[in-house]
């Protein structure tokens, strides 16, 4: 083949010819992506369906999501280098390369979001320490930029590069610094995970989304963190499954797959009682304000299934399917909780910004639904297209999975 | 290169390394400094040369013969009765003198030929024009703060010739505003009028801080 | 960002904000530059010798 | 080093005295002729488009004028004109917590104590629309569109307040321009107090009615420090704790209900015309 | 050394790391950085305001009929700001939507930039400037070749008002030219003038003192939604509001729609619409019946009161009353009482801001009722204004054509025997020349809109295409200019001097001078200059009738003693003159004014609804006003019409859905807002939308409410009464 040199030693991958194809495939949506991009920065956010009353539309609540999503990469990390399951060593390389690429995916999407992209930096530069979204954009940079670090040594292993003596002896001194480097990840991880959840909970305006809380942060900080960590390695386990479909063939032991669903079940289930309690909480809290808690699902696209859809189908269920053994062992029934548990993160995501929203707070306000339209949902899908494409370039040129060779013998 | 030597060669791990001498590892390190070098220059020397530009003034006004003349700068840089400032005279200032030549300086001829006689305002630049954003209390600061002109302006009073007007070509900003130096390194105060230097000023004298004080 | 901006007001929460910033940055500016210098050593002293472990 | 916390008492003290600024409108004489939203836009530069019209949400409005109604049937409907300025929130406590301030991330908006005016920076500002997912109001309006003036319509433009541009997010100032220019005249005359009828809104000057009051909540001499404290008098969402600046009098009772977070029986909140 | 490949890669690696870090350590990137941002703060295309000397000057707005005082400011030469003027009698400082949104008139690309002549067909839009001289002269050959064809007649004149020297220039240039057809447009100035006639044998029109009043009964007058002069009374309401817990009046209003007005009085009745003058005989007859009638004014200030008094209580007991207004008898007998018990009670009439003429019945009846509680001419009363239209120029010259010309009967038969008091009847325009096409040869507008305020917009659009020759004295391609054959545009009302006569419904004489604080925008020239001009050019008895050179000499003399006052100040204030003179009631049987079109077919009834925020006079709404336009009056560009939801449940209409809406004059789509304020079986339709002049800010939005309703002749006066029209509503 043409690239035979660069792929890694001892694993069989497809010609270059259709690994090409398939790249060219992609870049339809991902050009309407970037042409989509190109109209928002070009001709100015009057091409979405975002108005004064939606100023957070598709774009947050994705982001929120994608994020929440990426969280399998710090939390793979904590378990692996701070906890230390050896077991995770093969699994952790992908968790990182997916968390490169929905960072990289917030970032994109926030700087087609912000109405003047060319100066977002003042966000940094005259930071508001008390605003959420300072504490999302620091923490989000940094931990990029952890996730970079922790990215290159696959890269630097690339079997081309790893010919030079500087890289190979770099690349080994960064695994030897892994375990440093993942808890800087960890810490700055709950951080933004958290303040993401504070994003909608400091809201003191839109009792849809307040919350009262601890100290200085509302419970939403710590739902959202501990959601990420619940669902987050769902999305790797989700995104493996996937790549092993596509691979056609097995790439990771079912028993390390088995040990991160265990853990996530567990979250998951803690995640969804505190959910509960903070929903009940919440319920108090919004009477004492006067404002009765049926006004809230009383407009239509936004009725209590919502609630039920939530924390139930999408909350309860993935929770026990992950909990029990039996059910955690079968296959389907595991892809299927974990497409679960992520949709009902992203849904939560969607709710906590759109829907709060959503409700009118002044009794005068009239109720006004939103949906995205066609260049919010290209922009947003377009890091969905370009990370499957640096997937299918990391796992074609960079030693990603360990027991790869070990599981497919030749 | 059949497969099978080359498997071998990457076993190795390319180890052997060619003949060169042990002065090798040079090469990258002066390449770094050499780039470092040009980049460095590059940055410091040539891009200030092309970021700002430069333009004249129309006519070359003699600040120093007109301060002896009329005595001080409120004599054309007044405030008007509502407190506003009235900023650079307009040219109807000018006719109140310079109706008919006064003397034979050719600046003088050039002012009365193409702007007095034809009724033209003289397009002045402005050198310390603040951004649309930015309201400057002439009142708050020459009234009530006591400063004198010479602390943003310098010592433009005793001109003779006006400066070229250098403005940057990306912001259109006068130079006077973001700072002479391009390292940002301020000597005295009319170097660098950027909201840094107006912060500092109301840090020591404890003046208000708030956005709308400045900003509009 | 930096203590001379015109936002920075020393209390509890800028502290507590960019000290964790810069805490964590510090730390992956290290982590990285330890590699980077002991990658140079073993290029630079041991020259041919390596280990091809990874 | 700065020791106090600029946005803090100690540091905005400055010379001048302590003013909070704020309006009282009178919903019996509000005829809801909007000459207030009119004088407010030709004042401030703000923009129209000929597809306002399309679609109300995208609208650039400073002030607003809500028709809020009972909700009653023939004959016995009533409908109610609710002008809504930026009700310039203090929040409470003693970093006060304006909904809008606390959330921005560039401090392109800030709460100032001397005048108790919200400012917003349109230079600062790059759009992130954070603080209008916060003010529960609906007063933050962002410039979808670049403004664009019909061809040699900008000579009106009013020079004390910048033309903004797109991608910013832009709110009632309480007309602080002109407070800059009472100031100004306040220094010629060698005094830093501002008097009640020096510095008022284009919409209180504006208003035929003689609807909206505007002054120094805190001076006893000024005509806001006994209006807000009529009985009729209430405020926007006062149950939430924004603390506004804004205070609106009615004698009907249905109009002091409509103003807040359905307080009262359950489904007291009125539906809409 | 040997260039291989390994150290080719090492060199450039080396050379990029060191450039890298050269770039870092060097202000370049980030001097760059924050040049781009600052860069995206001054966007060339964000415009910046010039800064400079603001002052500020006083004149008077004359977008309505309101005349409101009004303080230009201005920075160096450009007018900022229109703001109220303080301490003017009208306003005092306050102003209204329309007027706070003038600059947008003057500065707008809707400004007729000079004297245009048509290209291409009419209302094709495209126009070639000439230069005055030719325009004039165009004007005047087509003039004179019609008086030398001995048909001076058949030019007719049409403005705004008949008050002020520049229309009274314009009527003396008739005169002398030899047409009597000199026409006003139609406003409810007509009837009151009328009334008067009739009831105080006084050329005068009705003033009410609302300021002192303490019971206001409003028969559908819009008070707070532009009636009379618009600021003054939104003040004189405040003033009512601000008893400071006790109420200082008592506002009751009459309308089948809960207007603003009628949702800020303290009460409101819905009367089945056109019964008002059966509701206001039968308070009469209340009053009456409980004696609580002024019998001193009676008995020795009024006339033929025995006789009415038979007519309204034999007809008009509260029973049958009630009957045909549906207000039950309690309500009108309390209403009654507490009319008349009130310390100083004013009925007021005039249907929305008094656009229409109306019945002259109706403003009769509650003239009659003022009457009966004796507050005509006193304090809080009913005022006759004398209206003086002669401002002492010399007779004028007519030679044989014009004196020939002169004498023919007028166009629309005013003045004639079948309608022998009324002084213009405009809107039988249309249907006189659709009857008789060569009726008009050259019609002449000056600061009128004939073409978009005519009802019958159909007519009126056939109307014009046979008259062969249109100037337009328009200062905006409004829709009569922009179907003109010539504009000859007038200045704007901030770049011009004019007298400005005293406000509609004003009880006081308020005479004031708009002058000029703003230098012309564009080629314009003052409609008085190029009336003298055409007629100096026209030569002959013609020119001599106009012995002054330019329209400032005109204003002095007219303004003779008050000029000195009025150049300084702006207006002049003159003690209202309490004509004497007896009150004549009126005891002819009423007849309710018949609506077109049949109740089976057309079973609504369609009647205009007059907003604040929405301009229907000649004057197109500028962009700042249709943005206030409520998302239930106006969206994207069709107009709601307001059903009650009962009615709607009749017909199958839905909210916010289209629905076409027909009558007999017109049909066209319109949404539809359901509305629990409007009676069952009613339709009201916004008036002043559907503009096809002026810009695409304004143009195509909405439909003409005039297109749907034609003229319903008051078989008292023979002006148009029509007050709405039958109409069917379908969902489409």
């Amino acid at each position: 083949m043409f690239d035979s040199a660069l792929i890694p030693k001892g694993v069989k991958r497809c010609s270059f010819a259709k690994f090409f194809i398939w790249v060219l495939i992609l870049h339809i949506p991902v050009l309407i992506g970037t042409v989509a991009a190109i109209l928002c920065w070009g001709l100015a956010l009057n091409q979405t369906y975002l108005n004064n009353n939606f100023p957070f539309g598709l774009w947050i609540a994705a982001d929120l999501g994608i994020i929440a999503l990426g969280g399998g990469a710090f939390f793979t990390g904590f378990l692996r280098y701070v906890i230390n399951i050896k077991e995770l060593k093969n699994i952790v390389n992908y968790a990182v390369v997916i968390g490169v690429i929905c960072y990289a995916a917030a970032q994109g999407i926030l700087a087609i979001d912000i109405g003047q992209p060319i100066r977002g930096w003042f966000i940094f530069w005259h930071a508001n320490v008390h605003s959420m979204l300072t504490e999302v954009a620091f923490c989000i940079m940094a931990y990029f930029m952890v996730l970079c670090v922790e990215y290159l040594p696959l890269l630097l292993e690339n079997r081309q590069i790893f010919k030079f003596s500087v890289p190979r002896s770099f690349a080994h001194h960064l695994h030897e610094a892994m375990p440093t480097i993942a808890a800087i990840g960890v810490f700055l991880s709950c951080f933004h995970q958290g303040s993401l959840g504070g994003v909608a909970g400091v809201l003191y305006g839109r009792p849809f989304a307040y919350r009262e809380g601890f100290l200085v942060w509302p419970w939403t900080f710590f739902l959202f963190i501990l959601s990420a960590m619940a669902c987050g390695p769902c999305f790797t386990i989700l995104i493996t499954k996937i790549t092993e479909f596509f691979a056609k063939k097995k790439l990771v032991k079912k028993s390390v797959v088995g040990i991160l669903a265990k853990i996530s079940g567990g979250l998951t289930t803690l995640y969804v009682l505190l959910k509960i309690i903070d929903t009940l909480g919440w319920f108090g809290l919004v009477k004492e304000a006067g404002a009765p808690v049926k006004s809230f699902y009383a407009n239509q696209p936004y009725g209590w299934w919502v609630l039920v859809m939530e924390v139930i189908i999408l909350g309860a269920i993935p929770a026990l399917l992950l909990l029990n053994k039996k059910t955690r062992e079968n296959e389907p029934i595991l892809i299927l909780a974990c497409v679960l548990n992520c949709a009902g993160i992203v849904m939560n995501r969607w709710i906590m910004t759109v829907q709060a929203l959503a409700i009118p707070v002044m009794p005068f306000d009239k109720f006004v639904s939103y949906h995205p339209n066609w260049v919010e949902w290209a922009t947003t899908l377009l890091p969905l297209w370009v990370g499957a494409i640096v997937i299918m370039l990391s796992y074609r040129y960079l030693p990603i999975f360990p027991q790869e060779r070990e599981l497919n013998p030749y | 290169m059949s497969t099978s030597e080359e498997k071998e060669r990457n076993v190795a791990g390319g180890e052997q390394r060619t003949e060169g001498s042990s002065w090798r590892f040079l090469v990258p390190v002066i390449a770094f400094f050499a780039g470092f070098l040009v980049f460095l220059c590059i940055g410091w020397g040539i891009f200030p040369k092309i970021l700002y530009s430069e333009k004249q003034q129309p006519i070359d006004f003699n600040h120093q013969l007109h301060v002896d003349e009329m005595g001080d700068c409120e004599a054309c840089h007044y405030f008007r009765e509502d407190g506003s400032f009235s900023g650079i005279p307009k040219s109807e200032n000018c006719i109140e003198c310079h109706e008919s030549a006064m003397g034979e300086h050719p600046e003088e001829a050039k002012l009365i030929d193409q702007y007095i006689e034809p009724g033209k305002e003289i397009p002045w630049l402005s050198y310390a024009r603040q951004p649309d954003c930015v309201f400057f209390s002439h009142a708050a600061h020459v009234r009530m703060a006591g400063l004198d002109c010479m602390t943003c302006h310098g010592p433009i009073g005793e001109s003779e010739h006006t400066r070229p007007y250098q403005y940057n070509r990306l912001t259109k900003y006068s130079r006077d505003i973001w700072g002479w130096n391009i390292a940002g390194i301020k000597t005295n105060t009319w170097d660098r009028m950027k909201m840094d230097d107006c912060a500092e000023c109301h840090e020591e004298n404890g003046t208000n801080q708030a956005c709308f004080v400045c900003h509009k | 960002m930096f203590p001379f901006a015109f936002e920075w007001i020393n209390d509890p929460s800028h502290f507590v904000f960019m000290g964790g910033f810069y805490f964590a940055l510090g730390g992956l500016f290290i982590a990285v530059n330890y590699c980077v210098m002991r990658a140079l050593f073993d290029w630079l002293c041991k020259g041919g010798e390596n280990h091809n472990e990874h | 080093m700065k020791d106090a916390h600029h946005k803090g008492e100690g540091h905005q003290e400055g010379h001048g005295t302590v003013y909070k600024y704020g309006m009282v409108i009178n919903l019996d004489k509000c005829t809801g002729c909007g000459a207030c939203m009119v004088a407010c836009m030709a004042e401030n530069n703000i923009p129209f488009r000929k597809e306002d019209t399309n679609d109300r949400l995208t609208q650039n409005f400073w002030m607003r004028v809500y028709k809020i109604s009972n909700g009653g049937s023939f004959p016995d409907n009533d409908i109610c004109y609710l002008p809504r300025p930026c009700m310039h929130c203090e929040g409470h406590g003693h970093h006060n917590r304006t909904p809008c301030v606390t959330v921005c991330p560039a401090v392109a908006t800030d709460y100032n104590h001397e005048t108790g005016i919200v400012s917003q920076i349109y230079t600062r500002c790059f759009g992130c629309r954070y603080c209008m997912a916060a003010c529960p109001y609906h007063v933050r309006v962002f410039n979808w569109w670049d403004p664009k003036w019909p061809e040699g319509m900008e000579e009106y433009l009013n020079p004390d307040v910048s033309p903004r541009m797109r991608g910013v997010v832009e709110k009632c100032s309480f007309c602080f321009h002109r407070l800059q220019r009472a100031r100004n005249k306040a220094y010629s005359e060698d005094r830093r107090e501002v008097h009640e009828d020096e510095y008022q809104t284009a919409c209180t000057q504006a208003c035929p009615a003689g609807a909206i009051t505007f002054g120094d909540l805190t001076n006893p001499e000024h005509k806001v420090y006994e209006l807000k404290k009529t009985p009729n008098a209430f405020r926007l969402l006062e149950v939430l704790g924004t603390n506004p600046k804004v205070y609106y009098t009615s004698s009907r009772a249905w109009v002091r209900k409509a103003a807040d977070v359905y307080v009262g029986k359950e489904g007291s909140g009125v539906t809409h015309t | 050394m040997k260039l291989d490949r390994r150290a080719f890669i090492e060199l450039t690696v080396g050379a990029s790391l060191g450039a890298g870090a050269g770039i870092t350590f060097s202000p370049l990137p980030w001097k760059l950085t924050d040049d781009v941002a600052i860069w995206t703060q001054n966007w060339p295309w964000t415009p910046v305001p010039s800064e400079g000397q603001v002052s500020h000057a006083d004149t008077i707005c004359n977008l309505c009929p309101g005349h409101c005082g009004i303080t230009v400011r201005k920075v160096e030469g450009r007018v900022t700001k229109i703001e109220g003027r303080q301490g003017y009698p009208v306003n005092d400082g306050g102003i209204c939507p329309l007027g706070a949104a003038g600059l947008q008139l003057l500065y707008g690309p809707w400004r007729v930039p000079g004297p245009v002549r048509r290209v291409g067909k009419r209302g094709e839009r495209n126009w070639e400037r000439i230069s005055w001289d030719k325009a004039i002269a165009e004007v005047v050959t087509k003039l004179s070749d019609l008086r030398s064809k001995g048909k001076p007649d058949t030019v007719a004149c049409i403005t705004a008002t008949d008050q002020g020297t520049v229309p009274q220039l314009f009527s003396r240039f008739m005169e002398a030219y030899g047409s009597p057809n000199y026409i006003r447009t139609a406003s409810a100035e007509d009837t009151n003038e009328l009334a008067m006639k009739l009831l105080q044998g006084k050329d005068a029109s009705v003033g009410y003192d609302l300021e002192k009043a303490n019971f206001i009964l409003s028969f559908g007058s819009g008070l707070i939604e532009g009636w009379g002069s618009p600021v003054r009374t939104i003040q004189a309401h405040s003033k009512w509001r601000s008893g400071n817990g006790k109420k200082a009046a008592t506002v009751v209003q009459i309308e089948p729609r809960l207007s603003n007005t009628a949702a800020k009085a303290d009460m409101w009745y819905p009367v089945n619409p056109g019964t008002e003058t059966a509701l206001a005989l039968g308070l009469a007859h209340v009053i009456i019946k409980d004696s609580l009638y002024d019998s001193t004014f009676v008995n020795n200030s009024t006339s033929g009161f025995a006789e009415w008094r038979k007519m309204v209580m034999s007809e008009y007991s509260p029973g049958d009353v009630s009957a045909t207004t549906g207000l039950s008898a309690a309500k009108i007998t309390n209403l009654a009482r507490a009319f008349a018990k009130a310390g100083r009670p004013l009925a007021v009439w005039g249907r929305g801001k008094g656009t229409t003429p109306g019945s002259l019945y109706e403003c009769m009846a509650v003239l009659a009722l003022n009457a009966l509680v004796g507050n005509i001419n006193k304090s809080g009363g009913v005022w006759t204004t004398l209206r003086s239209t002669d401002l002492g120029w010399p007779e004028v010259p007519q030679d044989r054509i014009a004196s020939s010309g002169n004498g023919k009967p007028r166009l629309d038969g005013a003045g004639t025997q079948n309608y022998p008091l009324v002084k213009y009847r405009p809107d039988e325009l249309p249907k006189i020349i659709n009857d008789n096409p060569e009726a008009i040869q050259a019609l002449l507008v000056h600061e009128a809109d004939p073409y978009f305020t005519t009802m019958d917009t159909n007519r009126v659009a056939e109307a014009f295409e046979k008259i062969p020759f249109i100037v337009s004295f328009s200062t905006y391609f409004d829709e009569t200019a922009q179907h003109a054959d010539l504009i000859l545009p007038n200045d704007h009302y901030l770049e011009r001097w004019e007298d400005i006569p005293s406000p509609v419904g004003f009880h006081k004489e308020v005479l004031g001078v708009s002058r000029p604080v703003v230098d012309r925008q564009f080629d314009t020239k003052h409609a008085g200059d190029t009336v003298m001009a055409i007629a100096k050019k026209l030569g002959g008895t013609v020119a001599n009738a106009f012995p002054w050179d330019d329209y400032e000499a005109v204003l002095k003399e007219a303004m003779g003693a008050d000029w000195d006052t009025l150049a300084e100040s702006g207006y002049v204030a003159k003690a209202g003159s309490t004509p004497s003179g007896k009150f004549e009631f009126y005891a002819k049987p009423y007849e309710p004014i018949e609506l077109e079109g049949d109740s089976y077919t057309q079973p609504l009834t369609l009647i205009p609804m007059e907003l604040m925020r929405l301009a229907s006079g000649a004057i197109g709404n500028p962009p700042f006003c249709t943005k206030t336009l409520e998302e239930t009056e106006l969206k994207g560009n069709d107009l709601f019409v307001e059903v009650n939801p009962k009615t709607a449940g009749d017909y199958g209409l839905a909210d916010e859905k289209y629905a076409m809406l027909e009558t007999y004059r017109g049909k066209a789509k319109v949404l539809i807002h359901l509305s629990e304020g409007i009676m069952p079986g009613l339709v009201g339709i916004p008036k002043g939308l559907g503009h096809t002049g002026y810009d695409d800010y304004l143009a195509g939005k909405g439909v003409n409410a005039n297109s749907f309703m034609g003229v319903v002749e008051d078989p008292v006066s023979g002006l148009s009464a029509t007050w709405g029209i039958r109409a069917k509503l379908t969902s489409v």
